[in-house]
């Protein structure tokens, strides 16, 4: 069998598709800047990326599971969970607050054990896996709260999504938020570049026999990203929490628009490509897309579909680059 | 030239960016002629078929049947024109019948509706022309690669085509199986089909074609009768010079200790398994498609592990459930389909070269430092002499013999004791086979050990120094080195076989 | 989201002698409805009316997730059904405005968004190369975009006569269950036995392999997509005879989307395509229905039933799915 | 291209819709609703739930029953805190009377209008009910399903109505205008000419929503008030407080928040505080969250409601039918009490969770507080 193409089609450069990213980001914010001159002030772009934190970090996440050649649906659910779960064993209480960050995390990494094994030994396909964990995690939160916010979340908590410095040196003003978003987005980094793990999941989504017959611990690497997902997505919750408080709907829709980012950033459904600034750059232009939206004071729900046409050209364009070089 | 052939290509041309992949090429065949195709990979003939069979589109050139001009854009067309081709990858249907693969895009029907019986019935005679015992509502995910190569074969014959392309038919076939289909090839040229017949087994093409035409890098070398055409200036034409020493030259010293040993191994798909590997040593495994051969090579690599008997790694018991941990014993597995079972193609060269060791290394461990660093494997690469414009470049688009050297380096850079190849050079060019040969003797001679799974014999009986024969989930017997294609063939087929068949049923 | 791959699977799971997944999901499925509701003495539910409120509630479900199965076979997925049951349903009310002469405009009307939507979707996955699953969620929000924008507020209603569709019978049997079964053994019957349904399960089954069987691949996508969303505008049809008026959400609070991909992959038919059936998919709808209907019976509260239905869709997909020896992402 | 295309027809649809928007302005409505405000209402004092505006009254004799009783409650579903609160009190309440209802059957809609057709029906056809609650998922399309109803057992219908007389009686507060007029009111009080309101609402196309908003506009536009912005927040906090961050940072200047719901009202306003401005002038709803911030922060603010003590009504009326009872109909209009300033301190319960209704006329029910998820 020759099952090699005869010709060397040149792919794209991971660099090239990074600059893509990128790229698409600064022109919708210089987009911005035209419509509302103010957001070039380095407070309101910390503004910004803080308000832009909790999807960049699902998206992150997700990114894992992507680059595995799966989805995860329940992080909007994990991170619902984590804001009503915090304000349920905290309530209002300082002082439990590092105690309850610790048992999110715990929680979090529950979910992400039971999405990866059920995928990893029970063979479901993720996209109905994490459907069926979404509901589960979604009715328990509501179960455990009665269906609406019970407790409060006291400062110290807040403080994640609320508490800015100001006069910072250079920046100006500096979020906890984007403190917590740069630490959040090294660490993911780190586990894709700075480890073997990157590699690994790669050849996973690309192709797992393969990878499996080389010696891959393809379902260890599966369970890791959904861990990993599912981790991102408690992260996204205590920012959440912390700007605005608790609520029932604190992570609804969300999981779409991690994977849209993701793929908007020149990550590859169904896995085998990507890298994390796909992740980072792909949700900082889908948040600067929302942000230009409100801006130009369309209604609302024109931004819904504007949103729909921009997936469709983003991943329509990838394809057609790459199609074009073949 | 008074004779019009049943297909006339001339000057065809086809250039995709940067590449030319062919240069004005002509080509033809006869009605009642086999003509074979001879090149290296990348030579260019999948792309002359793709053109003939309605894939591609040609940049320049004309294709006449039978003196008419026709223009394929789709291969529906092609079809339509009485083109039939059996192409080298597998496009079956897992989940559905037979029949109802052999009439996939033809189906039988009036009004629209599908006439199951009659296609089965129809699908049971192309079946027993090609010498397959298969059920026609049988559900194809359950036949062996070889009943599929049947299948698809079969699916061929139905066209009823005049021209019928077969592209390397035989390589998932025993030689049992390929010797049927190649009797079938000449009951069809009887029968005045013009066949095209593509194939790297040298001994088949002798046996079957009526001329020989080279390709190298898209150029047409030459066209000639197969009498005109020995062996040797087919693959001076192919390879651009002499292969002497196409097997590697095995050691004078005898072999080692004993490196991986298997005791009353058996499950599902063998029984009473027991034989050893010597360090220095390459055993080769013979054996029909149904043997149970690739069984053996997957035990062994914890891909269907045993479920009975000791297995011993240096003389310690190991217990090897998954591939993970047939790796960490030392073991390593070269698959034979590539594509599908070795190579993650969208990852660069080096990733697929470093994944092994990426994958057993702490996962703590930092990508860029020592063994697991580009630079490490670069120059292991480049010892293979895996030929690439950039190690960082897609695995696929490299050939296949690159490929499969990228491989070999993966479990090189991993220090396995044993590895266990399938099918080593399916689908790869002379020069490259040579090159892997050469790789495998200097591996065993190293202090190493080989078993390799191969259906071509005469590379078997090359490279090994002992071959096991199986036959029905046993081994049959152990034939020494220089042992002949006759003997292998009677074991394979259970004719020196001692034990009584009801053993085993 | 196919592979050429062909599964070796042992022969013993696939010569299995016994019944095919869509006839023990149903019987379980019928069977845990009948113990509950003798367990709970809700024996009235077990009288032929009760029984027909259980199969009403698989009529919108059932439409969408028979046109789920066609794209789901080809090897594609259809995230854009739900904002388009919403869209037909609030057109079908705007151009009726209860005047029965316009009841057959208004369905052709409806049908023909359909058909545009479907071969939009097909046409952006079989000619453009997108994934299916940006390239319907993009549609899907396109549509819901323009729907919440334009008919936040909207008044209308269908006409009397059309109701009938949703709330008159015959022999006892409501009209939309008797639509159900006949479009469900029409879809059957195209796959099984037709020409263009064993080239579905060509297209689904190894994508390659049935171009170069000269299958003209890309149209059988375009066809099937369409087929599911002329099956969603249905199920939008009946959804505005049984609401009387459509909103812009009713599709999306219906779940329409995931639930319809969750039954089709609970009745068998796997997501790479070429295998599954409408059989299955119907199974997966009355598994559904009928744990609706047991919850209630159960009185079982609104957030804890969320957790059960979760549960319940991975362990059904995870009895057939277990088996499966190769990889799934 | 594509983009553009798609745009101009939405925008060319979005045109198409408006001209087909449904009135949500009607000002004989607005009217009534005003005047029913203001209106004294009949029935036992300090028991707002029991009590009605206006005389109406139906008679129910043919529905007596006497003995235990099985009552069967079709809900919409619990998908917002408000339900939450009023499900509770309709158990409570339930629960009150023990001796008489043998039963109460609760059957969840999720939200879908579909499967609350389906729902009734099964109730209707499971043949334990004695009397049928409704609250409807939407007017028109619950319709047919309740019609379908009457004719077999008694029917009650409360929050949201239907298109028909058959219930024996539809219970609801004052309504929308009224919500929007004390609020508008309460604003245009505080407000000068000329002053920036910015209007935050959950979702378009709800009437008991609508109804609020066009009666506040009323009131803005006649008082010469700017109202400069009007958003859906969908009632999740870190959107409503983004897009009062965002009307912050164009340099919008907000003199007063108007919302058709208070659940967000707290994010709202700490959207205020992250950018350091004095708390605008604000219209909340009954939320203890609200509430709380309110007393501690000395806010100029009201707090129009829409009580959810009618989950209780719901039952109380169903009993009164099957005791043969005269009651209030076909409507029964509850008094809409808004809380001010003057009796702020009364509803502020710190025992009780965030997003609690505190217009839950609950505090006698068995279980208060922990049923309605409070610290005992």
């Amino acid at each position: 069998m020759t099952p090699i193409p005869q010709v060397a089609p040149l792919r794209p450069s991971p660099k090239l598709a990074l600059n893509a990213g990128l790229v698409i980001f600064v022109v919708l914010y210089a987009a911005i800047a035209v419509v509302q001159p103010n957001y070039l002030e380095p407070g309101l772009f910390m503004n910004f990326l803080r308000r832009a934190a909790p999807l960049l970090i699902l998206a992150c996440g997700q990114l894992y599971v992507i680059l595995t050649g799966g989805f995860d649906l329940s992080v909007g659910a994990v991170a619902t969970l984590a804001v009503l779960a915090a304000s349920i064993l905290i309530n209002g209480d300082p002082d439990a607050t590092w105690a309850v960050l610790g048992t999110l995390y715990l929680m979090g990494i529950a979910v992400g054990l039971v999405n990866g094994l059920v995928v990893a030994f029970l063979k479901v396909p993720s996209i109905i896996a994490t459907l069926g964990t979404m509901l589960l995690v979604n009715g328990l939160a509501l179960a455990w709260s009665g269906g609406a916010a019970r407790g409060d979340l006291p400062e110290n908590f807040r403080n994640f999504g609320r508490l800015v410095w100001r006069d910072v040196w250079l920046i100006g003003s500096l979020p906890l938020a984007v403190v917590v978003l740069c630490g959040f987005v090294a660490i993911a980094w780190w586990g894709l570049n700075g480890t073997v793990y990157g590699k690994r999941a790669l050849a996973v989504g690309d192709n797992p026999r393969a990878a499996e017959l080389a010696g891959t611990p393809v379902a260890a690497t599966r369970i890791i990203a959904f861990v990993v997902s599912s981790i991102s997505a408690v992260t996204t919750g205590i920012l959440l929490g912390g700007f605005s408080g608790v609520s029932v709907n604190a992570g609804e829709g969300l999981e779409l628009q991690a994977i849209a980012a993701c793929v908007v950033g020149g990550a590859q459904l169904l896995g085998g490509r990507g890298s994390i600034w796909s992740a980072v750059f792909g949700a900082l232009s889908l948040f600067a897309l929302f942000t230009l939206l409100n801006l130009m004071g369309l209604p609302q729900a024109l931004r819904d579909s504007i949103q729909g046409a921009i997936l469709i050209v983003a991943v329509g364009a990838t394809m057609w680059r790459n199609r074009r070089r073949i | 030239m008074t004779i019009i052939p049943a297909l006339h290509m001339a000057g065809i041309s086809k250039t995709f960016p940067g590449v030319r992949a062919l240069d004005c090429v002509d080509f033809d065949c006869r009605t009642g002629e086999v003509h074979a195709i001879c090149g290296e990979n990348g030579a260019g003939k999948s792309t002359l078929m793709k053109i003939l069979g309605g894939s591609y589109r040609p940049d320049a050139g004309e294709i006449r049947l039978n003196g008419r001009l026709v223009h394929l854009t789709h291969p529906r067309q092609a079809a339509d024109a009485g083109i039939s081709i059996i192409h080298q990858e597998l496009s079956l249907l897992p989940y559905r019948t037979v029949a109802e693969n052999i009439f996939m895009g033809r189906e039988l029907a009036r009004f629209g509706l599908l006439d199951r019986r009659q296609m089965n019935k129809r699908a049971a005679e192309l079946l027993r022309r090609v010498g397959a015992d298969i059920d026609p509502e049988g559900q194809v995910s359950t036949l062996s690669i070889a009943m599929q190569q049947l299948v698809e074969i079969a699916k061929a014959l139905l066209l009823d085509a005049g021209i019928l392309v077969m592209d390397e038919p035989t390589a998932a076939l025993d030689e049992r199986d390929a010797q049927n289909l190649l009797s079938l090839i000449r009951g069809l040229r009887e029968e005045g089909v013009a066949i095209v017949y593509i194939s790297h087994r040298m001994p088949e093409v002798m046996a079957v074609a009526d001329r020989v035409t080279v390709l190298k890098d898209g150029q047409k070398i030459w066209t000639r009768a197969r009498h005109a055409a020995p062996v040797p200036e087919i693959i001076r034409a192919m390879v651009g010079r002499d292969l002497k020493d196409f097997y590697p030259k095995r050691p004078s010293s005898g072999p080692g200790k004993v490196l991986l040993s298997v005791e009353g191994g058996a499950n599902a798909a063998l029984r009473d398994i027991s034989f050893d590997v010597r360090a220095g040593e390459i055993v080769g495994v013979a054996g029909l498609e149904d043997s149970g051969k690739a069984h053996l090579a997957q035990a062994l690599v914890g891909d269907e592990p045993l479920s009975a008997g000791v297995m011993r790694v240096n003389g310690k018991p190991v217990s090897i459930r998954s591939p993970r941990q047939a790796t960490a014993a030392g073991i390593g597995y070269l698959p034979g389909d590539r594509k599908r079972d070795a190579l993650a193609l969208r990852q660069s060269v080096r990733d697929n070269a470093l994944l092994t060791l990426r994958s057993m290394a702490g996962f703590f461990a930092r990508p860029q430092r020592a063994a697991l660093s580009p630079a490490a494997i670069d120059s292991e690469l480049r010892d293979m002499d895996v030929r690439a414009a950039d190690f960082g470049q897609e695995i696929g688009t490299l050939s296949g013999g690159n490929q499969q050297k990228a491989i070999i380096v993966r479990w090189l850079a991993q220090a396995s004791d044993v590895l266990v190849f399938v099918e080593p050079t399916r689908g790869i060019d002379i020069a490259a086979k040579a090159a892997i040969y050469q790789t495998m003797r200097a591996f065993a001679d190293a202090g190493r050990g080989i078993v390799v799974v191969s259906s071509d014999m005469p590379e078997l009986i090359g490279i090994a120094d002992r071959i096991l024969v199986m036959h029905q989930g046993r081994i049959a017997g152990e034939l020494p080195r220089g042992a002949s294609e006759e003997e292998v063939m009677r074991l394979s087929l259970g004719i020196a076989q001692q034990e009584p068949r009801e053993a085993f049923a | 989201m196919s592979s050429n791959a062909i599964s070796m699977e042992p022969a013993s799971f696939n010569h299995r002698k016994g019944l095919p997944i869509a006839a023990v999901l149903a019987i379980l499925s019928a069977g845990f409805f009948v113990v509950i509701a003798l367990a709970t003495g809700e024996s009235a539910q077990l009288s032929l009316q009760g029984i027909v409120g259980l199969l009403q509630r698989m009529v919108a479900l059932g439409l969408v997730a028979i046109g789920q199965t066609f794209v789901i076979l080809v090897g594609s997925i259809d995230l854009s059904v739900a904002a388009l049951i919403s869209a037909v349903a609030v057109l079908a009310s705007l151009l009726m405005q209860g005047d029965p002469a316009m009841i057959l405009p208004a369905i052709i009307a409806c049908l023909g968004l359909c058909l545009a939507v479907g071969l939009v979707n097909g046409a952006l996955v079989a000619y453009g190369g997108i994934n299916p699953l940006i390239a319907t969620l993009g549609t899907g929000l396109i549509i819901q975009g323009v729907l919440a924008a334009s008919f936040a507020d909207l008044q209308g209603a269908v006409a009397r006569q059309f109701q009938v569709l949703a709330y008159g019978g015959m022999l006892g049997i409501p009209y939309s269950v008797l639509l159900l079964a006949l479009l469900a053994l029409a879809a059957a019957f195209i796959l099984n036995k037709t020409l263009f349904g064993a080239r579905i399960y060509a297209v689904g089954g190894n994508p390659d392999g049935a171009r170069l069987a000269g299958i003209h691949t890309e149209r059988l996508v375009l066809a099937a997509h369409v087929i599911a969303s002329l099956f969603a505008g249905a199920a939008g049809l009946y959804l505005a005879a049984r609401l009387q008026s459509g909103t812009p959400w009713i599709g999306r609070d219906g779940i329409y989307d995931l639930e319809s991909i969750a039954v089709t992959v609970i009745g068998g038919t796997i997501l790479a395509g070429g295998k599954g059936g409408v059989a299955g998919t119907l199974a997966g709808v009355l598994l559904f229905a009928s744990l609706d209907a047991s919850f209630n019976m159960l009185g079982i509260d609104a957030f804890l039933k969320q957790v059960l239905r979760g549960g319940i869709v991975i362990a059904a997909v995870a009895i057939h799915a277990v088996r499966y020896k190769g990889h799934v992402a | 291209m594509k983009l553009k295309i798609i745009l101009a027809a939405s925008v060319a649809l979005a045109c198409t819709g408006e001209a087909l928007a449904q009135n949500f302005n009607d000002p004989a409505e607005f009217k009534k609703q005003r005047e029913q405000l203001s209106m004294k209402p009949q029935g036992p004092e300090g028991k707002p739930w029991a009590q009605h505006l206006g005389d109406g009254m139906v008679d129910t004799a043919k529905y007596k029953k006497d003995g235990p009783v099985t009552l069967c409650f079709s809900n919409a579903g619990v998908f917002n805190p408000w339900r939450v609160v009023g499900l509770n009190n309709l158990n409570a309440e339930a629960e009150l009377h023990k001796d008489r209802i043998k039963e109460l059957v609760v059957v969840d809609a999720e939200g879908k209008d579909e499967k609350q057709i389906s729902d009734i029906e099964a109730l209707v056809s499971g043949g334990r009910c004695d009397a049928l609650i409704v609250s409807p998922n939407t007017t028109a399309a619950l319709t047919p399903a309740v019609e379908a109803a009457c004719g077999k057992l008694p029917v009650i219908v409360f929050d949201r109505g239907v298109n028909t007389q058959c219930p024996v009686t539809y219970i609801h507060p004052v309504g929308g205008y009224g919500f929007g007029i004390t609020s508008g009111e309460f604003i245009a009080s505080k407000l000068a000419k000329g002053d920036n309101v910015l209007a935050l609402r959950i979702m378009p196309g709800v009437d008991v929503l609508e109804t609020r908003y066009s009666a506040a506009k009323t009131i803005f536009d006649e008082a010469g008030i700017n109202v400069i912005g009007s958003e859906f927040t969908g009632s999740d906090r870190a959107k409503t407080k983004s897009i009062v961050e965002d009307y912050i940072n164009r340099g919008e200047k907000i003199e007063a928040i108007w919302m058709d719901a208070g659940d967000t009202a707290t994010a709202a306003l700490e959207a205020f505080e992250d950018a350091g401005l004095p708390y605008p002038v604000i219209s909340g709803e009954d939320q203890q969250d609200f509430l709380r911030k309110w007393q501690s922060e000395k806010l100029t603010a009201v707090g129009p409601s829409y009580p959810t003590y009618q989950w209780r009504t719901a039952i109380i009326a169903a009993l009164d039918v099957l005791d043969g009872k005269q009651v209030p109909g076909p409507e029964w209009v509850l008094p809409q009490p808004a809380i001010t300033e003057d009796v702020l301190a009364e509803f502020v319960d710190e025992r009780m969770p965030p997003l609690h209704y505190s217009l839950c006329g609950c505090q006698e029910l068995p279980g208060y507080p922990e049923r309605w998820g409070g610290k005992k």
